[in-house]
């Protein structure tokens, strides 16, 4: 147990818009922690500060008590925090094994990397059967779980998921939120970005709700997922 | 009557006292041949990259092919002297008719690309302006044609350039100019406000081939003999220079960004390598410290100094 | 000699300038990739390229492949701190300001150069024996031999680098896209400088090819070739590795006929007249695929 | 009332991809309409087809009974439709006041020897635009910002910057892409009430995009609900709101 990530007051600007206005919050080891809200509220802003794409004008990061906020973005990736960015951003024209292997471009240790490839494939055994294709020619879902296998090739102890439902259709999605299920009781710790909020809440442990770049809400899952503010926060009061 | 008007008579005695003197220094012989041609290069080079300004900085359309248009108009009003015996003013008025028909006809399709590829296309269409003219013996091919009469004289080429100041001053502050620079600033929204985009960026294109032919004109009757040589890519990344070390955007810089080049290029003519090594490194220290030029996309009669004297009505 | 066999020999002729062209050509495709910069440098550092092989055989008394070798390293060299030295600071600034710079640096190489080694051409030893063999009714030199090995080797390697290593792999990650190649711990900048000497070892590769091929070097002897090989990508798919090879050697088939059969004078046009043939109706080249800008 | 916009069966497809399928819109002289839905579903490629960015692949969109294929996004907005943009898209390195003069381009007339002369119209029109603009520019409080450089403005103030320029081109329709986005929620307020106020004196139609569901529903006579490029509802904003269907596109399935 313990705090793994902690996030204190950070703001952020995107040229002259405040798009993240003095968030803090912590994710502790084990957890699937979900940050929700509307459109444009700042939940993929908030990933890609902590991934180091953004950096807070003011406030800090800390990982594992190493403070990791003004550290490039790929220094990040080697402390052990991988992110599956939003809209997936695969690299289309390469192979999906090609793709895998550049989610563990950071490691040297081949028997390692051959386990976690094991293990990926287990999570989703769709791609072994597609790894010689190019992955542009997969489908929305097989995508997104390229992605994510991507992202766990770096085999990270922090696994932020940006918005992992977008565009797929119902079914897909529960598959999709069962395998971050397994993904978090083999041990790695999540930060959900959803738009999807009543599917996040389901498997999340507990929640922080986003209205335009501030935390309007948070705690448990399942008491946020039965009360009537979150509805307000998307649709108005 | 009214500010414009004002200023505009300001500006215009001004030019006036500035020819009297130079006028003065050369027909006193107080400046050697050397200097007497650089003037009037000054003169050719700020038309080149005044009207060069009118496509890269105020209509953001990246050419590079300025020296093939300046080609045409110096062929154009070779051939129309040597040739036709046609006066001066003549040969002026088809040069500019001449390079901007055939800027027009090329801006149609290329205006279609953008930044890199425009860049790139405008660079290798002035490149075939260049080597078609090199392979016509009409206009003595690769040896160049000679026998041009001397008919640039300073006063020619700065009134020459006087008026097309005066033309591209006005043309930019007009509708025609800010729809210029709506589609530099952003094409989509200028499209948005209902700015023919295409006709805008032809017509720039058009004026300022056609104004680079006036400026080949002079050129072509200021020497002896002209050379296909001289209108290399080079020479249009030499105007290109001008117009960014002067800033985009602004006609006071592009007359500075022509006045200090050419002018150190002839102070540094007796050292060529390390000229353009100097040159070279001014201008990476230009992009790195100023990437903006000198001037920004500042006119000189809008600094602050200078606003208190114009009676606008600047708040 | 008949009219195929004329066009045979130019097709011969024309393979061999555009292996040149080719391997400028993959330099300024894996260049403009990586970080969208028309690099007008890069046929300077072909230039330069040709100038250390120059003096690695005339000077140093090398053998030729030695002399390649080290001119390909040292100008690799050369090809990463002009990046990390003109191109890196200006990352984040405006497109003209980085390809105004690029000028700056080509103009500065070339210059410089000159300054150091006279403005006069050079002429490159003969390292190969003159010897020509007949294939039938055509004839194959000694150097061209040499050239088309030293290309097909070349991009062998390259291939191999680019298709199977890591550091090839991220190269391709980072010019798809970068943000994300990040998220991966791949650090960008390493590799864009990676890329760079790559693509200038190539381009020193093909300086001392033509120095071996035409017998001259100039200061100034990169600037149309560098351009004909910005062409060359272009005409192939800007990016797309074997879109350059393929334009560079198509360019050189049609300049060596144009040469040939119309007159040497056209033959720059017939360059320029193809880029914007290509830019007007299939912008993305012959293997690019065509993408639109998002409002 | 009669009929403004009207958009019949519309389809976009890109590639093999339908962004927006069998669209159907119309919207009233006078009318205040909203356009939401969860992102990625095809509303800014609504905006885009209405404004001549994209034409339609099927379909038929008209103003004011008129078909608008074919033509491009200038003469649209010549024809009466304005927008403002997503990410705002103002000439930034332009003054205040010039971004609203190029917006007045459509309504000038004065040729190039005029212009270039400045004889006759041109100086007539030129005051004109200029003292209109500044008019414009007061009324959405930027007349003491006339002569700052765009990109200087906070951001609240170039959102507003980009209503009025769309406002100079004079337009029966006025397409706002999420006015609100990046605003604060004392800002979302004024704008909420300078919306209203401006349909009403400039005797407009308004649709807008938003996803500050406080304006949409505060505002909006009429909303339209997008989802994977189909409209699965429309209706009154107390409807909306309770339309089971628009609650499972929005907090999504499984509960």
């Amino acid at each position: 147990m313990g705090i793994m990530l902690k996030i204190d007051n950070i703001n952020v600007y995107y040229g002259a818009i405040h798009a993240i206005k003095g968030i803090s919050l912590e994710v502790d080891k084990g957890e699937i922690v979900t940050l929700i809200g509307a459109n444009g509220a700042g939940k993929s802003t908030t990933l890609r500060t902590i991934s180091g794409l953004l950096k807070p004008r003011t406030g800090k990061i800390s990982f594992e008590d190493k403070i990791i906020s003004g550290m490039p973005a790929h220094r990040i990736v080697e402390c052990g925090v991988s992110q599956v960015p939003e809209g997936r951003r695969i690299f289309a024209n390469m192979t999906v094994m090609e793709n895998l292997e550049l989610g563990a471009y950071i490691r040297k240790d081949k028997n390692a990397i051959q386990n976690d490839l094991k293990r990926v494939f287990k999570h989703f055994p769709r791609l072994a059967e597609r790894k010689k294709q190019e992955a542009g020619t997969l489908s929305g879902g097989e995508q997104q779980m390229l992605a994510m296998g991507r992202a766990l090739m770096s085999s990270p102890r922090l696994l932020l998921l940006d918005e992992p439902s977008m565009g797929l259709a119902p079914l897909l999605i529960k598959e999709i939120f069962a395998i971050i299920k397994d993904i978090n009781e083999a041990g790695t710790t999540i930060l959900l970005v959803e738009q999807n909020a009543n599917m996040a809440l389901s498997i999340a442990n507990r929640a922080y709700v986003l209205e335009t770049g501030k935390i309007t809400l948070s705690g448990d899952a399942k008491e946020l997922a039965a009360s009537e503010e979150v509805r307000k926060a998307y649709l108005g009061g | 009557m009214n500010a414009l008007r004002k200023a505009d008579l300001k500006a215009i005695i001004i030019s006036l006292v500035v020819f009297v003197v130079l006028q003065a220094l050369l027909s006193t012989n107080s400046l050697d041949a050397f200097w007497q041609l650089n003037i009037i290069l000054i003169c050719i080079n700020i038309i080149l990259s005044v009207s060069l300004n009118l496509i890269n900085g105020y209509t953001g359309q990246f050419s590079l092919g300025h020296a093939g248009f300046m080609a045409i108009g110096a062929y154009t009003g070779a051939v129309l002297s040597v040739n036709f015996h046609m006066p001066f003013i003549v040969s002026l008025i088809t040069s500019f008719v001449t390079a901007a028909i055939i800027g027009g006809l090329i801006g149609l399709p290329t205006m279609r690309l953008s930044g890199d590829y425009l860049a790139i296309a405008t660079l290798g269409l002035g490149e075939i302006i260049r080597i078609v003219i090199m392979n016509v013996n009409y206009v003595g091919g690769a040896a160049g044609f000679m026998g041009i009469p001397r008919h640039t004289n300073f006063a020619w080429a700065f009134f020459v350039m006087l008026f097309v100041l005066f033309f591209i001053k006005n043309y930019v502050n007009s509708s025609y100019g800010r729809a210029c620079v709506a589609i530099r600033e952003n094409e989509i929204a200028a499209e948005a406000m209902g700015v023919n985009t295409t006709k805008y960026k032809v017509l720039a294109f058009t004026i300022g081939a056609g104004f680079a032919g006036v400026a080949g004109c002079l050129f072509a009757h200021t020497f002896y003999i002209i050379h296909p040589s001289s209108f290399t890519f080079l020479a249009s990344f030499n105007y290109l220079i001008m117009v960014v070390m002067g800033g985009m955007g602004s006609i006071t810089g592009s007359i500075a960004g022509a006045f200090i080049l050419t002018t150190v290029s002839a102070l540094l003519s007796n050292w060529p390598e390390l000229r353009m090594s100097i040159y070279a490194l001014i201008l990476i220290a230009l992009m790195f410290y100023r990437p903006q030029g000198l001037f920004g996309n500042i006119e000189i009669t809008s600094l602050p100094v200078l606003k208190r004297f114009k009676g606008g009505k600047q708040k | 000699m008949g009219i195929m066999d004329q066009f045979l020999q130019q097709l011969i002729n024309g393979i061999s300038l555009g292996s040149i062209y080719a391997l400028i050509a993959l330099g300024y495709t894996m260049v403009y990739g990586i970080i969208k910069l028309i690099n007008f440098a890069h046929g300077d550092i072909y230039m330069v390229g040709a100038y250390i092989g120059f003096f690695c055989i005339t000077i140093l008394h090398w053998p030729v492949l030695p002399a390649l070798v080290a001119s390909m390293i040292l100008t690799g060299i050369l090809g990463m701190l002009v990046e990390r030295f003109a191109y890196r600071p200006l990352r984040s600034a405006p497109r003209i300001s980085v390809l105004i710079t690029a000028i700056g640096v080509s103009f500065f190489l070339e210059y410089t150069m000159m300054y150091f080694v006279t403005p006069q051409p050079r002429t490159f030893p003969s390292v190969l024996e003159d010897a020509a063999y007949h294939f039938g009714p055509f004839v194959v030199n000694n150097q061209q031999i040499m050239i088309f090995a030293i290309t097909i080797i070349l991009m062998a390697i390259l291939t191999y680098i680019v298709q199977y290593t890591k550091v090839g792999k991220a190269m391709r990650a980072v010019s798809f896209d970068t943000e994300t190649a990040q998220l991966m711990g791949i650090n960008a900048n390493r590799i864009i400088s990676v890329t760079f000497g790559i693509g200038s070892a190539l381009a020193a590769a093909a300086g001392v090819l033509v120095g071996i091929y035409y017998n001259s070097i100039d200061p100034l002897m990169g600037i149309m070739p560098g351009l004909k090989a910005f062409v060359a990508a272009v005409l192939g798919g800007i990016g797309i590795l074997p879109g350059a090879a393929a334009g560079g050697i198509i360019l050189g088939i049609i300049e060596a006929l144009v040469s040939g059969f119309i007159s040497s004078t056209f033959r720059d046009a017939a360059a320029f007249a193809i880029l914007i043939l290509v830019l007007l109706f299939k912008p993305s080249g012959l293997l690019g695929k065509n993408t639109n800008e998002k409002v | 009332m009669s009929v403004l916009l009207e958009a019949k069966n519309v389809s976009k497809m890109f590639g093999g991809l339908k962004a927006v399928s069998n669209f159907n819109m119309t919207i009233d002289k006078g009318e205040l309409v909203g356009l939401i839905g969860p992102n990625g579903a095809g509303k800014t490629t609504a905006f885009n087809l209405f404004t001549g960015v994209y034409q339609p692949t099927t379909g038929i969109i008209s103003l004011d009974g008129q078909s608008l294929a074919g033509m491009k996004p200038s003469q649209i907005t010549q024809r009466g439709i304005a927008r403002t943009f997503q990410n705002i898209r103002l000439f930034s390195e332009l003054t205040v006041l010039d971004n609203v003069k190029i917006a007045y381009h459509t309504h000038l007339n004065y040729n190039l020897i005029e212009a270039v002369l400045r004889v006759g119209r041109y100086m007539k029109q030129e005051r004109e635009i200029e003292d209109n603009g500044r008019e414009l520019l007061k009324i959405f409080k930027l007349e003491d910002k006339a002569g700052e450089i765009a990109k200087n403005l906070p951001y609240g103030a170039q959102r507003r910057l980009e209503i009025a320029r769309a406002l100079a081109t004079r337009p029966q329709l006025l397409l706002l892409d999420e006015p609100a986005a990046g605003m604060n929620p004392q800002e979302t307020k004024e704008l909420m009430d300078m919306i209203r106020w401006i349909r009403k004196d400039f005797a407009l139609s308004i649709l807008l995009i938003e996803h500050d569901m406080s304006l949409v529903m505060g505002i909006c006579e009429r909303i339209y609900v997008l989802e994977y490029g189909s409209i699965i509802a429309q209706g009154i904003p107390d409807e909306i709101k309770k339309n089971p269907e628009v609650i499972r596109a929005y907090l999504g399935g499984e509960a």
